[in-house]
């Protein structure tokens, strides 16, 4: 049975080019890039290309680019960066109720430490309210961190909007792109970006790396001490080949990304009017249309997510859930909460997302498979009776 | 590597895949119903009783792969089984019965027992009412 | 020309069996661990079987392991991990003189987010003083941060005294492991070990991936914040190939490393006596016997380490120096200066450090090749004219 | 990826491999000797002055291999120059004729600039004191 993974958004296999790019280094270029020899200063060269390249692909400086352990290292280092570097100048951090847990949890962890963080809602469609964000600005924020598109929903922000409030009042702002590099267009000198985060797994580049644009001038203080490594921003032997790898896979993007965007979106828009025709009772979430190209996050009533990501699974389809059980709390998706979803439909919530490797072929398996799951899974549940009844609570 | 890594044992998938007992009795003798849509699952355990002994049980479950099968289970195990056999049927017991489940999904071993339990006091609580 | 590499203490090549068992995990397995799919489960098992080579190699529990980006990121994932965790216990962390800058820096940060720190001082041989280690003890004390063997001399330290002396206190100990993990055996529960930082790319495993061993019951909080992975200790998507390497370099380590401790041991003694009896002037820096079998470190009077290392590499051969030039700064080796050894005597150093594909031929062209070289740059010093005369303030 | 990473460029390398101008003159006109071997790098400039024309220098160094090949460079350049025209050459010149140094190395360009400088003015105090 082919596998269909529809997963993208969760993580990416490495492009073939990026594997090729990245074999030499583990154990020809090895050598330490701090090291003085030839062997060495090879490995400390690829490092820089790669850094050309990410910052290609932003419209940023090379040294503006840090290279970091992932998506996750770099929202840590951005957010508690700046609320260490800052703290003559304040103490208050504005983020919103819909970013990754990286950065929520970030947040959490320096409201112990005595900052004050507001988290900003979103309308039912995800998109950042504006007005309140105006409202919360203190003579004491020095940060706002808003992601670039949200990873559940796919929703884009107004992320330009946000940079300039930001910029009027002094204030830094860094993004979390690690959903959208690679994606879709990205332009930190004009959209005002102060810093952003990404990650290579996200984009056909390996695990284990990612990147932290930080605009000149910018304070903040390293997450990792140590070494000299990073122009002291970031200590610990660099990753050679993880570095290798994610330059590689920026540079693909660059080129392809124009191209593909426009495939993702047709097909993803054929899935959601395939599923929609067939099955009953199932709700789009996320932006119509200003929405990452790839991703389609749906609820369908009566249902859990798990239960119908098991059944695709076994069907040889990869797909995600805000689910909870999927990570074994008991809280559905705090996005699709804050966007007021019901709980118990909340939970009932698949994300598909789309890839380099997806086609129609794989769209129409997904089509005529996923309706008989959720027959039968209703079938099951105590609601199933309750379809398209007005009793249910959804 | 170990030839097979999976969230779930083959049991719980065995289960997951054909669940027994799908339904609902028609004048059940107990009925349970516990666990909060808001939380991701219900299940609904009905029993029919004769003599002292469960000779039927249905469910219907909302929830995850493992609150699937562990209703399916716990409808299994208890037929055939006295009231009293039946209340001493434990969480763990079902998940042993299931050769294991995750230890994030373990709270639906703990629903499949309250959902049983509140299905015989359900029974019980009947049968008092009608010996009075 | 074949290259002779003898800078394994700086990164070694994967060993070749390492990056066979990770290049599945690059487009193959690469499903997120945390992903309730086959493709994502099958990831999350190979991350759990890494994690009990990994235990093995130290004799841990594999759930008291958790990877890490690298060893400077677990030498700050301890110690800021200690300090924020227990700011009600204490707020006196006990190092020594002579760590890698991931620790010592990581402590000079914490002095300026108000914490105190005592560095001990070391003997001429690198060993750290444990009557002034045992002084420097106060109530206030929660964290011994001493490093199992210096990166620099090999200076093997008493690690299990210091251990012993942590416990009767209650004050957790620290040992920075990146040298000596997989190079001489290590047994956590025996030595009284509460936390341990490794790295993979130290043991023939990749760059970019490590390791702290955190005893249970240990109380340090996250370094870096975000999602459930790692027992919601370390956050961030798993880097599954590093992770399976890092595993499979510790199978091969607990396997080979009595036989490779021998054969290095007695290939470096060779080295230094075959240059001893060639160049005059020269100094053994570390303890005598109590060193890492790999590792010698000299000091080479009347010329600067920096100017042999670039002649040495130009004969192929990759060493490495303490030299403050290699790094840009003017201070000399810090863990030199700390054995009392003077700073102009300390440009002069020069780190061979042997590994597993370092032959008998090596060493001789070392031995054949190194005297030249001196010979030549001493011909160009100012103080190559007091070499043996008393002149010379080294 | 590009041909060739290396730390020092060619020219750089060539001067290092083989320093022009090394040792000492007898009898110089003018001797700097600036650095501080606790700070790792010594350079010892010796130049011969005719006609207010520099016709020859030699240095002794102790140093990185950017300092070596600065002196080199430096006791080359400074080679048929008149003193003022000497006293001009800066770091900055120093380090282009050698096709560039890397960023943490600029500082060996100083010195070798400093070197040259104090030689000169070692060479113009002993005039001075003839001429009085
Ligand atoms: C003793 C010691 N500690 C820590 C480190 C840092 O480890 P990593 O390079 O993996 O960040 C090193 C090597 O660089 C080391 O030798
Ligand atoms: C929006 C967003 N931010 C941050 C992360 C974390 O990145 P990483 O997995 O590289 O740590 C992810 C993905 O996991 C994400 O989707």
């Amino acid at each position: 049975m082919k596998k269909i993974y529809l997963d993208y958004a969760a993580t990416t296999p490495c492009h073939p080019e990026v594997i090729e790019e990245m074999l030499p280094f583990f154990n020809q270029i090895y050598g330490n890039p701090s090291s003085v020899y030839q062997l060495a200063q090879k490995a400390k060269g690829a490092i820089e290309e790669a850094r050309e390249k990410v910052a290609r692909l932003l419209n940023a400086e090379p040294e503006e680019i840090i290279f970091t352990g992932g998506g996750t290292e770099a929202d840590n280092m951005a957010i508690k960066g700046v609320a260490f570097a800052n703290k003559k100048r304040g103490n208050h951090i504005i983020t919103s109720r819909i970013e990754h847990h990286a950065v929520i949890n970030t947040c959490k962890w320096l409201e112990k430490q005595g900052l004050k963080v507001t988290y900003i809602s979103v309308d039912k469609f995800g998109v950042i309210d504006l007005d309140e964000l105006r409202k919360s600005l203190t003579d004491k924020t020095i940060l706002i961190s808003i992601m670039h598109a949200n990873n559940e929903v796919g929703t884009i922000e107004p992320i330009q909007e946000i940079a300039k409030i930001a910029r009027e009042r002094g204030i830094y702002f860094h993004t979390d792109a690690v959903q959208t590099a690679g994606k879709v267009p990205i332009d930190v000198k004009e959209s005002g970006i102060d810093m952003l985060s990404l990650s290579g797994h996200k984009l056909y580049g390996p695990k284990g790396i990612g990147a932290l644009y930080v605009r000149k001038g910018v304070k903040i203080s390293p997450l990792i001490h140590g070494g000299h490594h990073e122009r002291n921003r970031r200590a610990g032997t660099e990753n050679v080949p993880g570095i290798v790898g994610l330059g590689k896979a920026c540079e693909i993007a660059s080129k392809e990304m124009a191209n593909e965007e426009k495939r993702l979106r047709e097909l993803r828009d054929k899935l959601y009017k395939g599923l929609n025709e067939r099955i009953d009772d199932i709700i789009l979430n996320g932006h119509p249309h200003r929405r990452l190209p790839g991703i389609l996050n749906i609820c369908v009533k009566y249902v859990e997510g798990e239960s119908m990501l098991i059944n695709l699974d076994l069907e040889g389809i990869c797909v995600s859930s805000g689910s909870a059980c999927t990570s074994g709390s008991l809280e559905p998706s705090h996005v699709l909460l804050a966007m007021g979803v019901p709980a118990e439909v909340a939970h009932g919530s698949l994300r598909f997302s789309l890839g380099r490797n997806t086609t129609q072929k794989d769209i129409d398996r997904v089509i005529s498979v996923l309706p008989s799951i959720v027959e039968k899974l209703r079938a099951i549940s105590p609601f199933g009776k309750e379809a398209k009844s007005k009793e249910y609570r959804g | 590597m170990k030839d097979q890594w999976a969230l779930y044992s083959k049991k719980v998938m065995e289960h997951f895949k054909h669940p027994r007992n799908v339904g609902e009795i028609k004048n059940p003798d107990g009925v349970g119903r516990v666990g909060n849509p808001i939380c991701g699952d219900v299940m609904e355990l009905y029993i029919k009783v004769k003599d002292d002994k469960i000779v039927d049980a249905k469910f219907r479950t909302f929830g995850c792969g493992a609150a699937i099968a562990t209703s399916s289970m716990v409808t299994e195990m208890v037929k055939g089984k006295t009231v009293k056999e039946a209340l001493k049927i434990s969480n763990r017991a079902v998940a042993e019965a299931l050769d294991g489940l995750p230890p994030i999904k373990m709270h639906c071993s703990v629903l499949a027992e309250d959902a049983l339990k509140a299905a015989i006091e359900d029974y019980l609580a009947k049968k008092n009412k009608k010996n009075k």
